[in-house]
């Protein structure tokens, strides 16, 4: 047993800590700090700042452009960044298209994509949902019917994050209605440019854009955007689902909400005195913090197995339940501790003369009823239950 | 003992439900809630010719009710209606209004619009908190969250008088009024006081203001039954039809099994409301409504919470009912005292 | 809306307090109070005392020796027996057999059996359940095989709460094996007498002998000790499961452990204070106060019900799942309250010399555990969960 | 980083898991745990020859380990096989001796049974609280729930001393002692001390029975993952075998949904214990172990509550083992700091 990093991998942390000190624009940090909305450009930015450094791909083989990093520094690289508030790396094209080309892409596909990924030329979206087939993907309805050289898609899809910015977007459609509905299922690339496309917005619970649905009709693609064969995108849909989720605890991140709640309960008054003084205020913060103190270690845990073995386990299922309540639980802290300072409807108010809350202050009642998504989408904790339960406890 | 509504109680209810049904339909609500005003002000003086705000009022202060379940009636139909419309503000303002002894028929015919600031930055909750001081006819400080306060003409405002409290009458137009949009629908605002004109409507009124406070709690505690009984029709409506496998989704276990606990909580909360009406005007009453706003906080956060997770995505969308009934579902905690401050109101009893 | 009850029923109350203060046994009712076990002879002598009154078989139509009472008349009598601490009715003979044979007996049944509950001549309890068909009773395997003018009863049974006092048992036994499985099911009484009978002992959790199995190798019954029809058993077990369902919510029981509770955390002391001046703790208190309120007037707006519309519903299974949630809270905040004091094994030890616990003081660790059966005896939270999702829910 | 454990602790580990399912079967652990001196006093030198007492103190102290992992290796191993032997307070008394400099050979080989007796009725869980006194090389007070109290030949106790805490040795044979067993197996004693000869060990004994008291908490939390591993197995076996409705119970998800969020609360008890463990002798021992054991006493009590519902009426009776898994479980939070005295001892330091 030992919880130490190696030599190595603490030299790799002072170098990670070093370049976010130098390179991430103060400007962006302040802004993922308090929670405010990035736009394409911020993204757009920070990409680029990760590109010069080679470390865009951070989870790609050298071969491809990437930086060939083990699971462990993958880690230390996501920890340094959420303690810096550096913004999200947008994982469409780099999480998702990415290792999927590396693994199931064709030559061509891999030298024309990848590099246009790195470079910022092209922002991916995914079109996997659709308003029938949530948890139930298999039951996807978007057809994709060869014709000629095409293949001409019908359908819809929804649920596509920050869509709003991208010029392409992956999908799984069906191409076959013939055995089981998983066996019907390809993955194909498609220009968001092509005629008979339309992008809606979705307005979320708390009024923000972060999500759309987009219409397919008639779409023509030419047969080459295919990705691995025809009918085999269910495998790929799988092989995706399982890859990358080292970071889905997003420890990091509940790190600084930690921090964030008690800063506030510091500030913050309640019967005369600051709330963190109040037991029962206290009590509730320190259930969280010691539940995420325990996800660390659990974390920890998993990237050994990672490392070690190769492959995580659908044990990580465990990380993204555990992880997406430690989270919630963190906003609905932020949000009781404002009281009623939490409820206005974000806009200039909260931040102008009328200040409600102190330009600092993160996690209003927007972000909790935000973040309600986290154990939603990406597989809601329900599927995730349903996962275990066949795959660890084997009922 | 009888667990029905009287007559005149049961026809209140039944007007003010097919009210807002018809005229704060859905999309109507969701366009209003969320735009200065924030209510639909034309509708105001409709709902009011229903006798919602008479309502509120005993007799002997001009209406026809006044009594614990007179409040509940009233605010269970808001809730399950979804009402943005500031009514809270007019129960608290009566409440002080007939303390004090005044005339409050402009209030309850709904011609002028009330508001009651009492809260501050740095105590939401709490009247040993407020710093807002009275001196020479004019008040100073700063009250925050006033509910209804962006669209008030009059504010009833709590401020320190010598060694107590007192409430002062201050016109809308005489203040620095920063009004404002809540998350969940419906305004607010803030009201600035730097030696703003001020008549003193009730000296020594803590006694006044702790009462009304009360019936404040209790109001919000019975629109929580509403929009929870509402919510449970919509998530119960959602399991039955959405079908995900093959199946709807209601035939999963684990999801019935899930939705059990929450009509089990809303039942608990129905019951508890009725508790705490039935125990106004009683020396038990503050202990009673905190025990009700401490377990409607409970319940109504689990109610909504559940309700969106069962959703799944959908409920995740500005489009959806359950996203709006969710949101004042959780946010009624954070009004008039939220689960710790009334939890601590309740343990105070004990260390005796 | 009116939480009152009428005058007729406030005199009602006055009547049974009177009652309660002048009859019910000094000795008893400290026994009760502090979880003793109670033997035979207390129990037949508190029935005595009730019957003599009149008011044993307070459940029952006067016709039968009954009471006649109404629901609230009932409520009232079990609220205020808790509240004196008089011992609970042992409910085998009076609120499970008494009202199957009044609804399914024949006369001759009645005219016997009925009057010998009520003078303490029988002993009845419970043949339901065996170890393969707990949740699922229709699966039930004890066989009555007809030979002539008997059955031959084989098979085992199990739970039989207090049979060690009995002289007869009422059981559901399989009489076909056709059609479906709850089709083939005969509700009939045996005396415990018969040769082939063998009672053993189960020992519980923490020790204690409540429960009994029941071995039955080729028992001769008479035919006449059927009640109703050949295979109509599962219409009788039914019957029961939903009669008598006033007192499900055990408000009585649970309002006694909060005040025993109460009285704990004052006299115990943490870092120097008595543990109810202790946050989290007195939170904690109020917490279960709070439910328990809720659940008082949940329990009369059912009883309501029953008494304006004849039977209480189906919804009568939220009493049952959050009447014994809060006992079982209960029990746990008085183990809690005692700290280390509340593990000794129950033996002289804790009233005796070395006292660790005054001899006042109820519930310790024993009957928290014990109490972990509240939950699952009598259809368990699962099931009670499951007839509220098809009858209530309707999904 | 390395998640495994070295060769010596793995072997260790296994060796006694192997003890005690050989000698520890669930019939003989069942009759013996129960029944005066609340152990096989006879397996007690063949489990010590093993070495794991040993383990439990450090080189210096003629022991091979005493690390935080070393605790924890041979109390998982212990809470897996539900052993009722009184190795607490042998690592209580080893931490003490060790810190007191003193020989603790007979401790280490198991010729001599130490018990130690800190808690008291008005204070289980706190230094503060402690009233016995020592005077003139005598103690008086009373000692309550001494673990392993009822079979020990030498207790060592802390009393207080002018102004501070400080260690007495104490032979049983000169103390009034009532042993008696405990609900969950094992014994316990009370420590009735008039006048008794005690001879002074250690001096300003604070932070050395804060120190052997976090080692003993650090040692619950560890047995109780041990017993919380075996309690899942248990009931994984049963949810797959035992049939309802015609199929195997673990079919309805409503339970495999119970079954996972017991699997998630259980790794993450393993992972606060593996972090208490990397803390101690750091700055921060105190607050880690007390994180440790909080989440401990909420995660097995789950665990057991839920493991009984589970198995339902089986899991009601002695034969079942279930309930002596499940008894324990529980009962570890009364030991040395239940979940409130911890989260305290976490919250204290968010004030500064």
């Amino acid at each position: 047993m030992d919880l130490s990093f190696t030599k190595e991998e603490q030299e790799f942390r002072e170098e990670v800590r070093a370049f976010l000190d130098e390179k991430l624009p103060e400007e962006l940090a302040e802004k993922v700090r308090i929670g405010g909305e990035l736009d394409k450009a911020d993204m757009d930015r920070w990409h680029a700042i990760l590109n010069e450094k080679g470390w865009l791909a951070y989870g790609w083989p050298v071969e491809f452009g990437g930086t060939g990093w083990s699971p462990v520094q993958k880690h230390i690289f996501e920890e340094e960044a959420a303690a810096a508030n550096a913004p999200r790396i947008v994982p469409f094209g780099l999480a998702m298209l990415g290792p999927v080309l590396h693994k199931f892409g064709s030559k061509e596909q891999q030298d024309e994509i990848l590099p246009r990924i790195l470079d910022g030329s092209d922002w991916w979206c995914q079109g996997y949902s659709e308003p029938g087939a949530g948890s139930d993907l298999a039951s996807l309805k978007t057809r994709a019917v060869r014709d000629g050289a095409d293949y001409v898609i019908n359908g819809q899809k929804t649920w596509t994050t920050l869509g709003q910015h991208a010029n392409k977007i992956f999908c799984l459609v069906r191409t076959s209605t013939e055995g089981k509905p998983q066996e019907g299922i390809s993955f194909i690339l498609v220009d968001l440019d092509t005629p008979g496309i339309e992008m809606r917005p979705i307005r979320l619970i708390e009024g923000g854009h972060e999500v759309n649905e987009v219409f397919f009709t008639d779409v023509r693609v030419p047969a080459e955007n295919l990705v691995g064969e025809e009918n085999q995108g269910w495998t790929i849909a799988k092989f995706l689902l399982t890859h990358e989720r080292t970071n889905i605890a997003g420890v990091g991140f509940s790190m600084k909400a930690l921090e964030e709640v008690k800063a506030l309960a510091r500030r913050t008054k309640r019967g005369g005195k600051p709330l963190i003084e109040n037991p029962l205020f206290a009590a509730r913060i320190a259930d969280v913090e010691i539940e995420l103190e325990a996800m660390k270690i659990t974390n920890l845990r998993m990237l050994y197995t990672a490392q070690t073995q190769g492959a995580p386990g659908p044990e990580t299922s465990i990380l993204k339940i555990k992880g997406t309540v430690i989270r919630q639980a963190l906003n609905d802290l932020s949000r009781r501790a404002l009281g009623p300072a939490a409820a206005p409807f974000p806009s200039e108010d909260m931040f102008g003369n009328a200040a409600l809350v102190e330009a600092g202050d993160v996690n209003n009642a927007a972000d909790y009823f935000n973040n309600r998504k986290l154990s939603i989408f990406g597989g809601s904790n329900e599927i995730q239950r349903n996962i275990l339960t066949k795959a660890m406890l084997e009922l | 003992m009888d667990f029905t509504l009287t007559e005149d109680r049961r026809m209140l209810s039944d007007s003010l439900s097919r009210f807002l049904a018809d005229k704060y339909t859905y999309d109507h609500r969701a366009k209003v809630a969320y735009e200065a005003p924030f209510h639909d002000a034309g509708l105001w003086s409709e709902m009011c010719e229903i006798g919602v705000l008479y309502a509120l009022a005993p007799e002997d202060a001009g209406g026809f009710g006044g009594g614990g379940f007179d409040i509940t009636t009233v605010f269970e139909a808001l809730g399950r209606g979804l009402s943005p419309a500031p009514v809270l503000g007019t129960l608290l303002a009566s409440k002080l209004l007939t303390a004090a002894g005044a005339d409050q028929s402009a209030l309850l015919d709904g011609s002028v619009r009330y508001a009651v600031a009492i809260g501050e930055l740095d105590a939401p909750y709490d009247l040993d908190g407020i710093a807002t001081e009275a001196s020479g006819g004019t008040l100073t400080g700063r009250k925050s969250v006033v509910y209804g306060g962006n669209d008030a003409e009059v504010f009833l405002v709590a401020a320190k008088s010598g060694d107590g409290l007192a409430i002062y009458e201050v016109k809308a137009s005489d203040a620095d009024v920063t009004g404002y949009g809540l998350i969940d629908g419906g305004g607010a605002a803030e009201l600035f006081l730097d030696k703003t004109p001020g008549t003193e409507v009730l000296a020594n009124a803590r006694d006044a203001l702790e009462d009304a406070l009360d019936a404040g709690r209790l109001a919000l505690c019975a629109e929580a039954v509403g929009a929870m009984d509402a919510t449970n029709e919509i998530l119960l409506d959602y399991l039955r039809t959405r079908k995900q496998f093959g199946v709807p989704i209601g035939k999963f276990q684990a999801l019935q099994h899930r939705a059990v606990d929450l009509v089990t909580e809303i039942e608990q909360a129905r019951s508890i409301t009725i508790f705490a009406a039935s125990r106004m005007g009683e020396a038990d009453q503050a202990r009673s409504v905190s025990m009700a706003k401490t377990l409607i906080g409970r319940a109504a956060r689990l109610v909504s919470e559940e309700a969106i997770q069962m959703h799944g995505g959908i409920a995740m969308t500005w489009e959806a009912s359950v996203s709006h009934y969710g949101k004042r579902l959780v946010m009624i905690d954070a009004q008039l005292g939220d689960v710790d401050y009334n939890l601590e109101r309740v343990m105070a009893g004990y260390a005796a």
